[in-house]
């Protein structure tokens, strides 16, 4: 039981603890913020794994936008403060048995591979968590140049595409402003 | 640029000015006119500079200027157009592309562009006094389609395009003639020339066809310029004793006889005045009927095959000649008696078509290509001059609001004062149709004839022609008068104004062309002057033929013949109507009496026809055709046929569709409904639903592959 | 005197030891020490701050000031201070307690986070990200969260206002900022904010890049919300915006945080652009380094408060069409062209310096021409809006 | 030093519990955050992965960064969406917004 085994444990605890509450807590705010607590867990845990990078880039992309949009939308898209009526469909039993047993089939998976449960990583990475060698990487024709593109035509056309869906219809009409 | 590809080019910027306008400029008078005046003045660049080329290349005649590729694949061989420039296409060059251009920058000042638009002019009635024409881009595209045609069918290397253009030319005509259609007789005068030119092209297609499947080509060079299969034409017989040269000889010249007016199609010509002036000299003058004698020319070899110089004529060259012959002296006859200064001038023109006619049927080739050029100079000028001359008396009527015909020379006179531009170039025009002696073009180019024609001993038609080159110098003299001299007969006629620069201009450019064209041809052993200048007509276009024609030796009888009829015929024109009194009647009535009815009622042709081939077309087409063949006959079968399908339909529908086919499709459709009915309970649309299914599936999946298959 | 802090470090690293601790833990516990350190001397130092910014506001509106409490009124904040802890915290009814509470520690948090790469001086500093700007950003971000908890758990409809207004102004200022944060990261090479400064030593990068500093420099004062850009607090529209229901030490935290956040701007400016603690004889004597450091960011953070004493506040419109019609384009154009220009200068030094600076000059024209062009354009529309109404009124009146 | 296996079990716990938040939700934007969790469950995958089995290729991170970028997609159209959807129905729950059963 070592410090880092510590941190994780406490880590992963508090992240799962937050999804938990995310997908089961009766306020939709309260469940956005817990999205945020999880989602900072899953930074920390990036950290435990040399990815720095991925840490600062989670926090930003996540907390800094989407958990702020998806707050944003939740206080939107309703008249009173309050949240009414009942949080989950009639049918979640059912959606919670295929989520264990889906569950189940992954946690079997994950143990009948022996080469998972290797103590501890291979070898070092670079003294930089590789963040030089991933920013040629991204540019590198012969490495991931296009995904990295796509990536972005993606970004592009999300963003026009969620301007144009959101606008209201009387402004479309009217072209905008 | 190399000349072939620049020939290649020309006959398209007036058709790009065509679609342009029509589709685009419409709306805007001042583009439009500039759009065809530019595409016109770009091809007229390109014809100056393809002439010079054919000019200077050495050989023309042997080696010409020839571009072709495969354009319509027949099977084995292929239709294939082209390009050609050989002395006589390249002279026929030159002479369009100026007079198209003059026709062209004349028109502008014509519809009196720059005028406010009266506000009763009606589009398709011409515009009164003055005021703008309401069709005006109309025009333009028209005459700018006229000119594509006209330039195609010089430029082009073999029949078939030619035809091509022929028919361009045909169908702009109709359009032209008739572009004031408000007007009744407009509409008769089109409908007429369309049908008369279209019985020519009827045989020259047939011509055509046969051509083509005797020799399996259409090119000129590949026919013309080929001893054997000329020879071999000349010698397998057709039919009623002609060889097949003979038969498509006459075939082809059919469409000549259509095209340029000969007797006994040239009835349309003189009401093809219903047309704007400056149509009537597109038409008359620059191009139409020129490209009538210019296939004549063309398909000399063809006609002459198996004739050599000095020899007998072979038949079609007899008929050739004496249809000209008897068209020259026939119309100029008529023109004496027509007191409408246009159709004068119609009548000359078919008579003057009559000579190069007869020049060719004579053997004649270069005096007859000479004289088309000349007379496609002078007898454009003649109509832009009458045209501005009606222009004026237009004018004067406006100012004076006196209704008098504007064309009727008995009402004109004395506008020598008036429009004295007009005056001078209208005098140099006439005197060159007159033939006046040395200083005019058409005094050379018909001497020319008529030296050809004595010295061959071609008594007849040298005897017919010299009567009505008679003729012909009397009728001018008499519009120049009538128009020009003594004093105004009318109001009109007094008040009548010099035109606009855009008018005058071409007259003067064209009266150049008129004195000059002619110092182009003086034979060499004429006495005093002949030598000065190269007889380049004759070495030039000579060189067209296989081999070229020798100049005939000088004799001063058909040169005094010639200046003695020119001369007489102006001097008995000026006398006898030097001094017409207002409204009194034309002198020759008393001195000819019934014999001017008819003259004046044109041998009474129109009627003939009318009675004779109109009226019997009508029965066909509406009691035979229509009434019986069609609506009893064809009728009557098609009747029948629908009734025995109809009874046939009925029974598979009622006893076939509707029983069996119809009760297989209900069967599936229903049952696949009534499945749906029943399945569509699992579809509750609510995506979580159809989720947790796929997630249970996996999940059933993994558990499967991990558990039970382990 | 060559590294005091380094040697501190050093001694408190023995003496913990010396107690018996394994160095793990000793590092640990050192770390925490110093970020207690760090953050409590920052929080002192808005003490200061608060008191001289408003003698500085009282200065450029033509007024004393405060002046009363001890000498030259210095002793202000700490009356206020006294006063805030000792009101009673109305708790308004029908909030959201725990987020409630959470709100004023994030935005604090936040804002003292930031400071934990920031190099005061020559191998003092609290640790060296190696991607240090990207870190920076997202604790901004954290700041967000909080004045939209704020706003929301408040259960006030001018809170959520003023909340609203806020996030729409962060989350968009935020863009040209991290846009323009590139390109230092660019002409250094590196995120980590040391190398940032270690790059700066023969140059500043202001001078390389004075077009983004100033993007920079807007976009961070609007991230800080104040004026011209203080609409989630705009007083006269919404009370106070998204703490309107907050009293007491909570409100105070605000407070802190916001001033705190001014004099941050200042530090992270002259750290970005201004060099940092580069500054004749720093790597001898770290000490100076500091004063240095201190030195520009108490400039820049004049400046911040010169704007403010200055200029009246925007319309929310305003402040949008600003950001997303002028700073972000202009931004997105900056970066890329100094990533071009940079590659383009192969030889570093002057030359490449010089030839940054002309883009940047270029740049700076067009852009100069294309607002005069569109003010143009606006003050023709409203002519002529103006002629018709003429039009209009008159033909009324007749 | 850290096992592999736990962050795959903690990754698979997260997966399914967001799995049933996307499930179970009647809120739209509940069923965001659910797929949200998802996404990070695999985004802690594809790095432990990474760290573990090929530190020298950079793939892992490559693909987390690519998987933030389609996230950020995915949550501004989803969240467009689900404002459009409130604007015309003035719902957000789900099982009312039912237009394509039969």
């Amino acid at each position: 039981m070592t410090v880092l085994q510590i941190v994780f444990l406490v880590t992963g605890f508090v992240t799962l603890l937050a999804g938990v509450m995310v997908v089961a807590s009766p306020k939709l705010v309260h469940a956005a913020l817990w999205l945020i607590v999880s989602l900072a867990g899953v930074a920390v845990l990036f950290v435990l794994l040399n990815a720095n990078f991925l840490a600062v880039v989670q926090v930003v992309v996540y907390i800094g936008a989407i958990a702020i949009l998806i707050i944003f939308a939740v206080m939107l898209t309703r008249r009173v403060m309050a949240d009414t009526g009942p949080t989950h469909n009639p049918s979640w039993w059912l959606a919670l048995i295929s989520a264990l047993v889906l569950l189940g089939g992954l946690l079997a998976l994950i143990l009948q591979v022996p080469a998972f449960a290797q103590a501890g990583p291979t070898a070092q990475p670079a003294a930089d968590s590789g963040l030089s060698d991933l920013g040629t990487a991204l540019v590198d024709v012969n490495r991931f140049l296009l995904p990295f593109e796509v990536a972005s035509v993606l970004l592009l056309a999300a963003l026009i595409g969620a301007m144009a869906i959101a606008r209201p219809a009387d402004a479309a009409e009217e072209g905008g402003e | 640029m190399r000349p072939e590809i620049l020939t290649l080019l020309i006959p398209l910027p007036p058709l790009l000015a065509f679609g342009l306008i029509v589709l685009f400029t419409n709306r805007s008078n001042r583009l439009s006119h500039s759009v065809a005046i530019g595409a016109m003045l770009l091809s007229w660049g390109m014809a100056m500079a393809v002439f010079i080329a054919a000019v200077t290349a050495p050989h023309l005649g042997e080696h010409p200027i020839e571009l072709s590729f495969p354009w319509l694949p027949t099977g084995a061989t292929a239709l294939s157009i082209g390009v050609l420039i050989d002395p006589l296409s390249a002279a026929t060059l030159f002479f369009v592309a100026w007079t198209c251009l003059a026709i062209f920058v004349y028109s502008v000042g014509y519809h009196n562009y720059g005028q406010p638009r009266e506000a009763h002019d009606r589009a398709g009635l011409p515009p009164h006094g003055g005021g703008l024409e309401p069709m005006y881009a109309r025009f333009f595209a028209f005459i700018s389609l006229f000119a594509f045609g006209m330039l195609t069918l010089v430029v082009s290397d073999n029949l078939l395009l030619l035809f091509v253009g022929w028919e361009i030319m045909g169908l702009c005509s109709y359009l032209l003639i008739g572009f004031w259609f408000g007007k009744d007789s407009a509409k008769k005068a089109m409908v007429k020339a369309f049908m008369t030119t279209r019985i020519g092209d009827v045989f020259m297609l047939l011509g055509l066809a046969y051509l083509y499947s005797a020799t399996g080509t259409l090119n000129y060079r590949a026919i013309l310029a080929n001893e054997e299969v000329l020879h071999h034409l000349a010698t397998t017989p057709a039919f009623l004793g002609l060889s097949i040269a003979g038969a498509c000889g006459i075939l082809l010249f059919m469409g000549t006889v259509g095209k340029s007016a000969q007797f006994p199609l040239h009835v349309w010509l003189p009401d093809a005045m219903e047309g704007p002036t400056p149509v009537s000299a597109m038409i008359h003058a620059a191009t139409m009927v020129s490209a009538g004698v210019y296939l004549t020319l063309r398909m000399f070899p063809l006609l002459s095959a198996g004739w050599e110089e000095g020899g007998a004529l072979t038949t079609p060259m007899l008929v050739v000649s004496a249809v000209g012959a008897f068209t020259a002296l026939f119309a100029a006859t008529i023109a004496v008696a027509q007191n409408d200064i246009k159709r004068v001038l119609a009548y000359s023109t078919i008579s003057q078509l009559g000579y190069m006619v007869a020049a060719v049927g004579i053997g004649a080739f270069v005096a007859a290509a000479f004289h088309l050029i000349t007379h496609a100079f002078f007898k454009a000028l003649l109509f832009l001059g009458s045209g501005s001359v009606i222009h004026g008396m237009e004018h004067g009527e406006h100012e004076t609001h006196a209704h008098t015909d504007p064309q009727d020379m008995l009402n004109m006179g004395g506008l020598r004062s008036k429009m004295p531009a007009t005056f001078w170039t209208f005098l140099i025009g006439g005197l060159a149709l007159a033939g006046f002696p040395l200083i005019t073009a058409g005094f050379w180019s018909k001497d020319e004839i008529f030296a050809d024609a004595f010295a061959n001993g071609r008594l007849l038609v040298f005897g017919t022609l010299a009567l009505a080159a008679l003729l012909t110098a009397f009728y001018t003299m008499r519009q120049i008068t009538l128009t020009f001299l003594g004093q105004p007969r009318t109001q009109a006629a007094g008040h009548a104004h010099e035109s606009k620069w855009t008018m005058t201009l071409p007259l003067i450019v064209l009266a150049v062309f008129a004195v000059a064209a002619g110092w182009a041809g003086i034979p060499e052993d004429f006495p005093l002057i002949g030598g000065l200048l190269p007889n380049w007509m004759h070495d030039f276009v000579g060189g067209t033929l296989l081999e070229h024609p020798h100049p005939v030796a000088f004799s001063p009888i058909p040169l005094l013949t010639s200046i003695g009829v020119s001369l007489l015929g102006l001097l008995g024109g000026w006398l006898v109507y030097r001094n017409a009194k207002a409204g009194a009647p034309d002198p020759l009535i008393r001195a000819l009496g019934p014999v001017h009815t008819l003259l004046k009622r044109k041998y009474y042709f129109d009627e003939l026809y009318e009675r004779f081939v109109v009226a019997p077309a009508y029965w066909l087409a509406e009691t035979f055709t229509y009434k019986f063949l069609d609506g009893k006959v064809i009728d009557g079968v098609l009747h029948t046929i629908a009734l025995v399908a109809g009874s046939v339909g009925t029974y598979l529908r009622r006893y076939i569709d509707l029983p069996v086919v119809n009760g297989a499709g209900d069967l599936v459709g229903e049952s696949i409904k009534r499945a749906g009915r029943g399945g569509r309970v699992i579809q509750t649309g609510r995506v979580q639903g159809y989720l947790v299914v796929g997630v249970a599936f996996v999940a059933l999946l993994l558990s499967y592959v991990l558990l039970v298959r382990p | 005197m060559g590294d005091p802090f380094g040697l501190i470090g050093q001694w408190l690293m023995d003496l913990v030891t010396g107690w018996g601790m394994q160095p793990v833990a000793a590092l640990t516990l050192l770390r925490f020490l110093g970020a207690a350190i760090l953050a409590t001397v920052l929080l002192l130092v808005c003490f200061l701050l608060i008191v001289a910014e408003r003698k500085l506001l009282g200065r450029f509106q033509d007024r004393y000031g405060p002046n009363r409490v001890g000498p030259w009124g210095v002793f202000q904040t700490v009356a206020d201070f006294v006063k805030l802890i000792g009101k009673e915290i109305v708790v308004p009814d029908g909030i959201d307690k725990p987020v409630y509470w959470l709100a004023p520690l994030l935005v604090v948090m936040s804002v003292v986070g930031i400071w934990a790469v920031v190099p005061f001086a020559p191998g003092f500093l609290g640790t060296d990200l190696n991607v240090g700007i990207l870190y920076i950003v997202s604790v901004g971000a954290i700041g967000t969260l909080g004045i939209i908890m704020a706003g929301w758990s408040s259960n006030n409809k001018f809170a959520l206002l003023g909340a609203f207004r806020a996030v729409a102004q962060l989350v968009s200022y935020e863009i040209p900022m991290v846009l323009t944060l590139l390109v230092p990261t660019m002409l250094a090479g590196s995120m980590g904010i040391a190398a940032i400064v270690e790059a700066q030593k023969d140059m500043w990068f202001i001078t390389a890049a004075p077009l983004a500093a100033l993007v920079f420099l807007i976009s961070s004062v609007a991230e800080n919300g104040r004026a011209p850009f203080d609409l989630m607090e705009g007083e006269s529209e919404i009370v106070a915006g998204f703490n309107i229901e907050y009293g007491g030490l909570a409100f105070g935290m605000f407070y802190v945080g916001e001033f705190l956040h001014a004099f941050t701007v200042g530090v992270l400016f002259s750290t970005l652009f201004l060099g940092g603690w580069q500054g004749p004889g720093a790597e001898q004597f770290p000490l100076l380094g500091l004063v240095y450091f201190f030195a520009k960011a108490f400039v820049v953070w004049f400046i911040t408060v010169w704007i403010r004493g200055s200029f009246p506040r925007v319309r929310i419109d305003q402040l949008l069409s600003l950001n997303w019609k002028f700073l972000t384009p202009l931004a997105l154009l900056i970066v890329s062209l100094t990533a071009v220009v940079d590659k383009l200068a192969v030889e570093q030094g002057w030359s490449r310096i010089l030839a940054l600076l002309a883009a940047n000059g270029a740049l700076f024209v067009g852009t100069m021409a294309v607002l005069g062009a569109y003010g143009r354009s606006v003050r023709l529309r409203e002519e002529r809006l103006r002629a018709t109404a003429g039009g209009l009124s008159t033909g009324i009146a007749r | 030093m850290i096992p592999l296996s736990w962050y795959l079990i903690l990754s698979a716990l997260l997966f399914c519990v967001g799995a049933f938040g996307v499930l179970a939700r009647r809120n739209a934007v509940g069923i965001l955050m659910g797929i949200e969790l998802m996404l990070n469950a695999v985004n802690l995958n594809l790095v432990a992965f990474w760290r573990y089995l090929t530190p020298g290729l950079i793939a892992g991170q490559v693909f987390t960064l690519i998987v933030f970028a389609v996230a950020a997609s995915e949550a501004s159209v989803g969240l467009a969406l689900i404002i459009s959807i409130y604007r015309r129905r003035s719902t957000v729950v789900v099982d009312e917004i039912n237009l394509m059963k039969w």
